[in-house]
């Protein structure tokens, strides 16, 4: 089953092809390691399947609608979340609130009459206990170091209750610890069942959690399979070492 | 048809106000992108220290002119400085910069009431108004001075920004003022300088526009607003679109007056920005979006 | 005393349309300088339903909340296309458009010369005549306005608006959509401002558009800006300080033409100085 | 011998952030240092620092022998120039004009001329696009007008930041032998920072592997213990 494929999907910035015509395919329960040197697309096929950029040509597969047209906001009906590499958080507003908003009414004038009081507040404590940020939780994210952004950006993504998860660069410059708990996270989430596309650079974690890596260069799809089949394909070691 | 001349020359009139204010505007904006709500009240100050230097003083008109000029330019100069300057240094938010502008637009505008005096003033009275005629329209010395004024600005600003050293520092500085800092240019010098001319240029229209109708505390303001409508018209940041912009404007406005009624004048403006802002953001000869 | 009642009617007309005008500047990031158009909608319709069409003030201001509701979703949608500076710009020239329409539309309006003869809300036989009652019908209405603004800002809706006003780009992808969300706000604000335009038309029985000029949309941006964003207490504390320190420089002799300007002055410094020292304001919790 | 450019125990803060702590480092003349690490490690502050555009809270920064405290201008007139990150041309002006900013302190024309002329001659893709407007060029020619604009002063130590970013590959390891051939024919030094491009490695002298405001290992490309780092933390 699939849960996230692009068909065909082109993208262009100004006259600069960041995608071209890929076609590739996530399956559902997996987790996808999604590599590749800076600037082969990554991020903007990220982008683009969560509506924040539009599609140039080609189309994406979404639990089963074919889309030529994806805004942001139907992302999650689709039941897809997703998290961001250099971690949007709100900044000007607490920990607990950035949480409850992934989980909170989405239609303006129910939001209008619901309070902190019908908030999941047990489901809030329990996540944020998870990545002890609990005690933070009145701190505005503003406040928090880069390792709890980025513990707090995951989980805000996972409270949404989606089945599927963008995960762009979770561990990226974060220290072992908050590597370990992310990477514990990221195998819960398989766990359930959920599918998970990842980005990351590290070749340790995307073995130790990926069943199937996805190589790109320059916004093509370069080589996938396995993380050892990968790991030993002579076009990814050229792409990625340059050598 | 000889009133459609009439209206067509005054639209030539008013729009070089406007496009005189806008391109100074522009000059400003295109290298510092806020909306300086102040430099309006610039062409307050110009208007005034002209009419206190000339009728308090007696200083003779050129001397006057350029006392005004001189003033308004030092006026901009000092307000980039000591607030703008300080401001950027700590990266503020251009809404931030826009709100501390209106600040200095309430300041100037009751200060120069509180020393001249809040009601409307003419600079010349009705005997002196020398005007002539062409074809079946009337225009009078001043409307030539201003029509003429406002074509030498846009020959000035456009060899200042593309034939010299300073306008290229200029244009490094507007495409990205933190890569100009990199290269060691002492960039809040350069704006210091491009607030000094452009508010210099403000004070211009300002005496011009009071030796044409007369001043007013609150007329810089009112002079600017139609000033950044006609930039954004035009193209916002494009010395070339705020004169284009500016003409557009007026000739509009005038046709709006002479159609429905001059009290309708602002209206006409305003409307005619929410529907470019609405349909065309980056104006006529913008490129990018708004 | 009856100095004293004046001016807390007056503190408490401007503290609806501070508390009004946080909910858009402050909470949902939207400086907005239409705010007076809602005030003079508000304060011309409660004016001439009742002169002209001999209504009460009550069902004269709920006309005026759902005119300046239609007005506000007009402008509302025309303001939505615009980000930033572009959005103050263009929200000032709604505000000019309608000072406009007020001063010129002289067969509805009467012009520059204002309407006359305004009555004083009355319930029953009870006319709200002396301003010591009137003090009592405004002050209700800014505890029922100040209430309403308190619970919009503890709920999830209040919520919304702040992500919206860091990072419309994460709202969406959370499955928020920020037009409808700034759409509501923008119209529950004008049909507040509107509330405070319709008290202000019968408190002094005299209307004219020069209450409507965007100066005073200037004045009320400074009021929430010294007192502070999103915080509802701060927009009170800026209503209290702006309104009180014209009273003050009243007692500097000087007269009343250039205490006028002195206040100006003041406000003007205040916005520049608050932008240096404390760009939140005294209690905000949100910088622009 | 006496290094160009030297940080001892530079420390910088910005809105309570520790973005560095403690950062000794060298570059010596004719040199090519590498700063590698992952993203938030602090390599890009390490050359603003040194180039003064972020003021340092502790340490001490020697420039040619003497400590300085950095200020842009100053640093640009005695031959030390940064390129920031990204395509940091200026899009709206000429290739020629892009050039020409770069030597803004410079009055005498001649002179000009004779620089331009020399930069043209390391970089001939260059001069067919003298007049056109440099957010025209493709993303590997505007990285070569960056890397043109700061050969312009005649530095004697450039400090690139992220020159591979959003560039292809080929394009990046073109860059790099450009980088080589400079610091050959002109004997100039680079600092240059880069996200994990290990084909850096075999052009530098030194490389420095930074992690949350520390260097963590440094040491000559071919040291057991940097590779070992870098294995680490890259994995690849």
């Amino acid at each position: 089953m699939t849960a996230l494929a692009t068909e065909r999907l082109c993208k262009n910035f100004l006259g600069v092809q960041a995608l071209r015509e890929l076609s590739i395919e996530f399956k559902e329960g997996q987790c996808t390691g999604l590599i590749g040197p800076n600037g082969s697309g990554k991020s903007t096929l990220l982008n683009v399947a969560s509506g924040l950029v539009p599609i140039s040509e080609g189309a994406i597969v979404l639990s089963k609608h074919r889309l030529n047209c994806l805004k942001p906001h139907q992302i999650l009906k689709y039941g897809m979340s997703r998290t961001f590499q250099d971690g949007r958080l709100i900044g000007q507003i607490s920990v607990l609130d950035n949480l409850l908003l992934a989980m909170a009414e989405r239609k303006p004038f129910r939001a209008l009459f619901q309070f902190r009081k019908n908030d999941d507040l047990a489901r809030a404590e329990e996540m944020l206990r998870r990545v002890n940020l609990w005690d933070k939780k009145d701190v505005l994210a503003n406040g928090l170091s880069y390792g709890q952004r980025k513990l707090l950006e995951i989980t805000r993504a996972m409270a949404t209750g989606a089945e599927t998860y963008l995960l762009d660069e979770p561990f990226s410059g974060l220290f072992p610890e908050a590597i370990e708990i992310i990477a514990g996270l990221s195998e819960d989430m398989k766990k359930k069942g959920k599918t998970i596309v990842l980005i990351e650079h590290s070749m340790d974690l995307i073995t130790r959690l990926c069943d199937r890596v996805i190589v790109m260069d320059a916004g093509k799809l370069l080589a996938q399979g396995t993380p050892q089949e990968v790991l030993h394909n002579a076009d990814v070691l050229e792409a990625y070492l340059g050598k | 048809m000889d009133l459609f001349f009439q209206v067509f020359v005054n639209s030539l009139v008013i729009g070089s106000l406007y496009g005189a204010i806008a391109m100074s505007f522009a000059l400003a904006y295109r290298t510092t992108r806020f909306f300086n709500l102040a430099h309006g009240s610039m062409a307050a100050i110009g208007g005034y220290i002209f009419f206190w230097v000339r009728d308090n003083l007696g200083a003779d008109f050129i001397l006057s002119l350029a006392a005004g000029i001189l003033a308004a330019g030092l006026a901009g100069f000092l307000i980039d400085r000591f607030i703008y300057a300080p401001q950027r240094q700590r990266k503020a938010s251009s809404t931030v910069l826009l709100v501390v502008s209106l600040g200095i637009v309430t300041v100037i505008e009751a200060v120069l009431s509180m020393m001249f005096g809040p009601q409307f003033r003419p600079l010349v009275t009705a005997g002196q108004i020398s005007s002539f005629q062409i074809g079946p329209a009337f225009i009078t010395h001043v409307q030539v001075w201003i029509i003429a004024v406002n074509l030498l600005i846009f020959g000035g600003l456009i060899a200042l920004l593309y034939k010299t050293k300073f306008g290229r520092m200029i244009r490094a500085i507007a495409d990205d003022a933190d890569v100009a800092r990199t290269l060691g240019i002492r960039t809040d010098f350069y704006i210091g300088i491009v607030f000094f001319i452009a508010a210099a240029l403000a004070g211009l229209v300002g005496i011009l526009n009071g030796l044409d109708t007369g001043l007013q505390p609150t007329m810089g303001f009112y002079l600017l607003l139609k000033g950044i409508v006609a930039s954004i018209i035009g193209g916002v940041g494009s010395i070339p679109g705020a004169l284009l912009g500016g003409v557009l404007l007026a000739v509009v406005e005038n046709t709006g007056v002479f159609t429905i009624g001059s009290e309708w004048r602002d209206a006409i403006a305003f409307v005619l920005l929410l529907v470019f802002l609405a349909l065309r953001p980056q104006g006529i000869l913008g490129k990018g979006g708004g | 005393m009856d100095y004293l009642i004046n001016l807390s009617i007056l503190f408490s007309i401007y503290g609806i349309l501070a508390v009004s005008l946080n909910l858009l500047v402050g909470y949902t990031g939207l400086v907005s300088l239409a705010h007076a158009a809602f005030y003079g909608i508000g304060a011309y319709a409660a004016a001439l339903l009742m002169t002209k069409a001999q209504m009460g003030f009550f069902p004269a201001m709920l006309c005026g909340m759902g005119l300046s509701a239609c007005a506000a979703l007009v402008i509302g949608m025309v303001l939505s296309k615009f980000r930033g500076d572009y959005y103050v710009i263009a929200s000032a020239g709604c505000t000019i458009i309608v000072y406009n329409i007020l001063m010129s539309w002289r067969e509805v309006t009467n012009g520059a010369i204002g309407i006359f003869g305004v009555p004083r809300p009355a319930i029953g036989d009870f006319v709200f005549t002396s301003n010591f009652a009137f003090l009592g019908l405004a002050f209700a209405f800014l505890v029922l306005i100040v209430l309403a603004a308190q619970l919009i800002a503890s709920s999830s809706f209040g919520r919304v608006l702040k992500a919206i006003r860091e990072d419309e780009d994460v709202a969406r992808v959370f499955g928020y959509r920020p037009l409808h969300y700034k759409m509501l706000i923008f119209v529950i604000s004008a049909m507040m401002a509107s509330v405070a335009g319709s008290l202000f038309a019968v408190y002094l029985m005299f209307i004219d558009p020069s209450t409507f000029k965007l100066v005073e949309n200037v004045f009320l941006l400074a009021i929430i800006i010294l007192g502070g964003l999103a915080d509802n207490r701060g927009a009170l504390i800026g209503t209290l300080i702006l309104i009180g320190l014209p009273e003050l420089l009243r007692f500097t002799g000087f007269p009343t033409e250039i205490a006028a300007q002195m206040q100006k002055v003041v406000y003007g410094l205040l916005l520049i100085v608050l932008m240096f020292l404390r760009p939140q304001g005294i209690l905000g919790k949100f910088r622009i | 011998m006496q290094p160009l450019l030297e940080l001892s125990n530079v420390h910088v803060e910005y809105n309570r952030f520790r973005a560095l702590c403690g950062i000794d480092l060298a570059c010596g003349q004719n040199q090519i240092i590498a700063l590698l690490g992952p993203n938030g490690a602090g390599k890009s502050t390490i050359l603003k620092a040194a180039f003064g555009l972020l003021p340092i809270s502790q340490g001490t920064i020697q420039w040619q022998g003497e400590t300085v405290k950095p200020a842009p201008p100053d640093m640009v007139q005695s031959g030390l120039s940064f390129t920031p990150q990204g395509k940091s041309v200026f899009p709206t002006l000429s290739v020629k004009e892009n050039l020409e900013t770069a030597v803004h302190f410079i009055k005498d024309r001649k002179d000009i001329q004779s620089r331009l002329d020399e930069v043209v001659s390391l970089f001939p893709a260059l001069e067919g696009k003298w007049n056109a407007e440099a957010g025209t060029l493709s993303g590997g020619q505007q990285q070569m007008v960056v890397l043109a604009r700061g050969l312009m002063t005649r530095p004697r130590l450039l400090l690139l930041d992220e020159p591979s970013l959003g560039l292809a590959p080929k394009l990046v390891k073109e860059v790099f032998m450009k980088v080589k051939e400079i610091n050959q024919r002109l004997g100039m030094a680079f600092v240059i920072v880069e996200h994990n491009l290990k084909s850096l490695l075999d052009i530098v002298d030194h490389a420095y592997v930074l992690r949350q405001g520390k260097v963590i290992s440094s040491g000559p490309p071919t040291d057991a213990a940097l590779r070992d780092t870098i294995q680490n933390i890259f994995k690849l």
